[in-house]
């Protein structure tokens, strides 16, 4: 992955961030696979949901590429981005999306619920706000165990910050002053619910004082803003500041769902600054700056096609699961498993 | 002209607009054209402006607000998205909703809207079926409509009671469920239906399962053994008294239910049945519910989770065998 | 109670609120009453927690005082003085603590979880901050049915305020935008914790801001600033402006309730000057500033003890409730109760 | 030298500190000299630097940071101030401790401590039993140790559990049972005792209950009818056999809960009971429960209110006489 961005940019200018190139790459990436799976999703080859990122890939891919191994991530369903560049396999995603028996969920749960806690990413649970606290406890163990130089990014949307949750886990990892970050993308719908029905303060920014953490803002549309304003907030987390809030301003450019048409979105909305498309706006600035051609645009993109074809090709020849071969026992201790008749 | 579920419940909520002003709605994303992650309210906020409100995804406060604005004399519906995420409000159910009336005197009159229950591909936080925690505590009368008509009459019948109601209507029925027209009777809250006479067995359900006992139920009959299928309608309180006639009709009792597997719905019924109709019952009671694990994503393991018609079939045979 | 207070202050200068005295008297109340409420809980004669506001009369007083007919009050487990004010006769709370069953709870509940909500005054559950939205939503009923002029005023603890019910409550409120006040109270303890282990923000009035509510500050300890302050944001939330919150700074000067010895404030608090006690401040005040003289203010001891006994002595000698009277049915709709074997 | 339940529990909690540093406990006002609203911790913080920690008024996060510690390999012991406070934490406690280990595969090795159950005057919000709600859902262990001997080994036991273990213990239980030293032997978690042997009548129930059955039981033996008493000790998983046994040897059962009537551990061992060893009754099952309103306040009320010796005699009673 990186070697092709980097190829990429052998030719060209210096690039505002290190790492731009790299997360463009995710970036449309991203935006390739998750145009597949809304194709698999209209074709009905997809039971269940399909949420997509579009529109937040410059923020999300941002909050993943900053994490090293020992650090905790948890995403959230706009983050597709961001779990590739944390290093989630496309096959992962193609594996839980089309319910192969092979995928870590193993068809137990579906489309963005995945993930490995293993690899220190958390797979969620659909309550928004329930895994901030979990990431703390996450950091905290770590502590305990004496490990260092590490952190733990997750993040939310502007709806998701007004659930209890999200204020008890907050304020908790300021109390244990554990280095957490926690990005919080306005993306001026809840579903369809505008802002001014989720909030009543000026800026969620302003929120951060109240906790103590630290905060900043971010145009989410501008990849290098992202990558400056994110890497900065983990980096001071990482050093031991207080927790940090990144507020990044965006617009949801699909819908909630792909079953929802979104038509919600008010046309004045759209013209917004913040509804720009963050993936458009980077690769006309690669191109304008010549980080990278045309001619290695479009390898990248065969590229990428080849990546995300062979993702969904793999996971569809595989096996679903079997009700009849399922292990049906929800806990480890299996002699403690009630033997309900 | 034909009504579905869901429609029905859309029904019932612009008949509560119209004839009452003191009903509101007030959940996430059920304004607007957006009208609802069902399209329950569709249409509703333009018809009846400043009566459906959206909320911010806050749970506990939504249901906060609605009994503060009961207390006060109104009669709010509370939309939950998914009755799973009604966890979040919890406390404000049983401890405050609950408590209110018997503390203060004060009714609070809040009808809380659950859209419960699987349907394939929705996985273990949009699937679940949370009438059992609900009915265990003091407070509240918790229903469960299975039937197009029930889910017409019971929400509009939920929102004239002086107590809080949990209203759990089953998602896998919006749209599968059909019916002529929208009823002209009603059958009174508190009380179970036999949906199906029967003399050989009694199965005794509610919401969705009602429908596979149906088909089951059927399935016998081609074999001269006749089912009688008992839709319980309202789990609290719980009709016993239709319950016990039933099974004093067949002798035999088996409970099926969506939900898990340990107490709920179906523990209450068979020690109902057994405490109090011990020496009508011919053979041992059974029940089959949900098995006890989380409720799983894929449709092959979601159809195994659940109760279906092989499976109650075959508990069916082993009651008739005893 | 008012009229007593004129009279003490009749022979005097001005005081530096129109309130002050009246304020002044409730405090004095409160504190007599708690003071008999605590000795007959050390007689054995109370079942049951007693749980004090001594400290934070000067506070909980100015929340009560400004609050009129058709206003919403949610008093917390220190509000006595706040109850008062807003016209909770003692003998109500005498019954409550006693298990009267003519007080208002009938013996059902007890000690601080009394109130009358056809009286405005709520009746609080434990868990805090589940009041806060109960209130909005009273007021957001009000507006529906065409009222006009009103406000609804809840306190919460430093403590408190970190829960998630606070948070979505405090939220929701300035989404309906409604006049509401939180008059939060720091009194460096929750039970046993000191602020260190409950939050990790400067100053919880920071939080105002992510709120969109307006915020301001009081020394808890002074209660011409309490009534000032207070008022001052009653009178706002009245005219429409966004929510506010107050926060207050004291001292719990009692134990959590009762049974606590609160060992664990340390020393160094002890010395703080928001551990001052209202009460002494203010009667000190009224003293230097002439506003009563000494024996205008023995004489209002007098009657207010004589109050106190009254409503201690009627509480005792009523029926306390039986439990085979009882009517064990906890919805109004008799016919809808189940019939559990 | 004799040790109470209370006293049990913090030894339970010292060894456990002691022997295992992946063991902390978490919880509010658990710290300092102070050691919790009931002591339960006193003198740990100091005796463990760092390893009990107090924290905010947030049960939520309080139960998903120990979620997250447990993933990462501690052991975090939860203290809730009151089981009823638990509320606030179900959404944590049902849909990500209880389901982790099924979606992940990675344990989820929490134990959260609910203190439980009546006392005179403490009311609607601390006296609440909440096993019922917690066994409903799938992925948790819950247990109701109800002697000084449970409460220490199944504490232990509870914490070596890869799984999340609700751990009910008992309030009144606190101060007013003693034993004379801690216990050498233990019974495995998921093991019902018979505390009495008997052969006219099984009484099945759990933790505080069990003491009322007992001196029932007593009360009964004077006439000469000997009552078996099952302390059912873990209610998920139940221990059926045990339960079954007792039936079969008596032929009649009552079960006794302090929790409210509707579902919970009397109707889920009726089912099981009748459902599995329906001839081994001579008689209706029976049960008695707390009434079905809140937990009142005042002593006069409550002691009418939860099950006492003498409803449970007139029960005991009438079950005989059939
Ligand atoms: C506690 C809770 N309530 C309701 C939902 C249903 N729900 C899922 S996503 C969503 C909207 C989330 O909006 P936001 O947090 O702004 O994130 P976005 O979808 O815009 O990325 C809602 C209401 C939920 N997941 N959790
Ligand atoms: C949700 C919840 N958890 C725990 C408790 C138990 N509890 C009662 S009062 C209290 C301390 C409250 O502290 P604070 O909010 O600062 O108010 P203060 O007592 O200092 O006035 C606690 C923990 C509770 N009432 N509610
Ligand atoms: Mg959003
Ligand atoms: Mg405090």
């Amino acid at each position: 992955m990186l070697q092709t961005a980097e190829r990429g940019a052998s030719k060209s200018k210096k690039a505002p961030h290190k790492k731009y190139l790299e997360a463009f790459r995710i970036m449309l990436q991203t935006r390739v696979f998750e145009e597949k799976l809304a194709s698999l999703y209209r074709g009905g080859m997809i039971t269940g949901g399909v949420y997509l990122g579009k529109g937040q890939e410059a923020v999300s891919v941002a909050c993943g590429l900053f994490l090293q191994k020992g650090d905790v991530f948890a995403p959230l369903i706009r983050d597709q981005a961001g779990r590739s560049a944390f290093g989630e396999p496309l096959l992962d995603v193609a594996r839980t999306y089309l319910g192969s028996r092979q995928g870590p969920m193993r068809g137990r749960d579906g489309n963005i619920h995945r993930g490995c806690p293993k690899a220190g990413q958390l797979a969620m649970i659909s309550h928004l706000g329930a895994m901030i606290s979990v990431v703390v406890g996450k950091l905290l163990a770590k502590r305990m165990k004496g490990e260092k130089g590490f952190v733990g990014l997750t993040t939310i949307g502007e709806g998701g910050m007004q659930t209890g949750a999200t204020h008890e886990g907050m304020n908790i990892a300021a109390v244990e002053r554990v280095p957490l970050v926690v990005v919080a993308t306005n993306n001026h719908y809840a579903y369809s619910t505008p802002n001014d029905r989720q909030f009543g303060c000026a800026d969620l920014v302003d929120r951060a004082k109240g906790y103590g953490y630290e905060g900043s803002s971010v145009d989410g549309t501008d990849l290098a803003a992202c990558l400056e304003v994110i890497s900065a907030a983990v980096k001071r987390a990482r050093a031991g500041r207080p927790p940090q809030l990144v507020v990044a301003s965006t617009l949801r450019l699909a819908g909630h769902g792909e079953h929802d048409d979104a038509s919600y979105v008010t046309d004045d909305i759209r013209r917004e600054p913040f509804a720009q498309d963050a993936l458009q706006r980077t690769e006309q600035f690669i191109l304008e700056q010549e980080l990278m051609d045309r001619e290695a645009l479009q390898q990248m993109r065969v590229e990428i096609a080849a990546e995300v074809d062979e993702a969904v090709a793999t996971a569809q020849q595989e096996d679903t699961p079997v009700g009849s071969e399922e292990d049906w026992c929800a806990i480890s201790t299996r002699e403690l498993a009630d033997q309900i008749p | 002209m034909s009504v579905t579920y869901l429609e029905a419940i859309r029904e019932a909520q612009t008949y509560l607009l119209r004839e009452d002003k003191r009903v509101f709605i007030y959940g996430q994303d059920i304004a607007g054209k957006f009208g609802g992650a069902f399209k329950a309210t569709k249409g509703l906020a333009e018809q009846f402006p400043g009566r459906v409100l959206n909320t911010p995804i806050s749970e506990d406060a939504m249901v906060g607000t609605a009994i503060g604005a009961a207390m006060e004399g109104m009669r709010p519906i509370v939309e939950m998205q998914f009755a799973d995420f009604s966890s979040i409000a919890l406390n404000q159910i049983l401890n405050n909703a609950g408590t209110q009336y018997w503390r203060t005197q004060v009714p609070c009159p809040i009808t809380i809207r659950l859209p419960s229950g699987g349907t394939k591909g929705s996985g273990p936080f949009h699937s679940q079926s949370m009438e059992g925690i609900y009915s265990h505590y003091p407070g509240l009368v918790v229903l469960t409509p299975a039937t197009v008509e029930d889910a017409y009459t019971m929400l509009i019948d939920a929102v004239a009671i002086d107590d809080p109601v949990i209203y759990c209507e089953h998602k896998y029925l919006y749209y599968h469920l059909k019916a002529d027209a929208l009823p002209k009777d009603r059958l009174p809250i508190g009380k179970a239906r036999v949906v199906r006479p029967g003399r050989d067995l009694s199965i005794v359900t509610n919401s969705a399962m009602v429908h596979e006992a149906l088909a089951v139920a059927q399935q016998f009959s081609a074999d001269g053994i006749e089912i009688e299928v008992v839709d319980l309608r309202s789990v609290k309180p719980l009709d016993t008294d239709t319950v016990l006639a039933s099974v004093a009709r067949t002798g035999r009792l088996l409970c099926v239910g969506e939900a898990f597997p340990w107490g709920g719905v179906t523990a209450e019924v068979i020690a109902r049945v057994t405490t109090e109709g011990f020496h009508l019952l011919d053979a041992a009671p059974a029940r089959i519910n949900a098995k006890d694990t989380p409720i799983p994503y894929h449709p092959n393991l979601w159809s195994e989770h659940r109760p279906n018609a092989k499976t109650i079939a075959a508990k069916v045979r082993q009651v008739l065998a005893e």
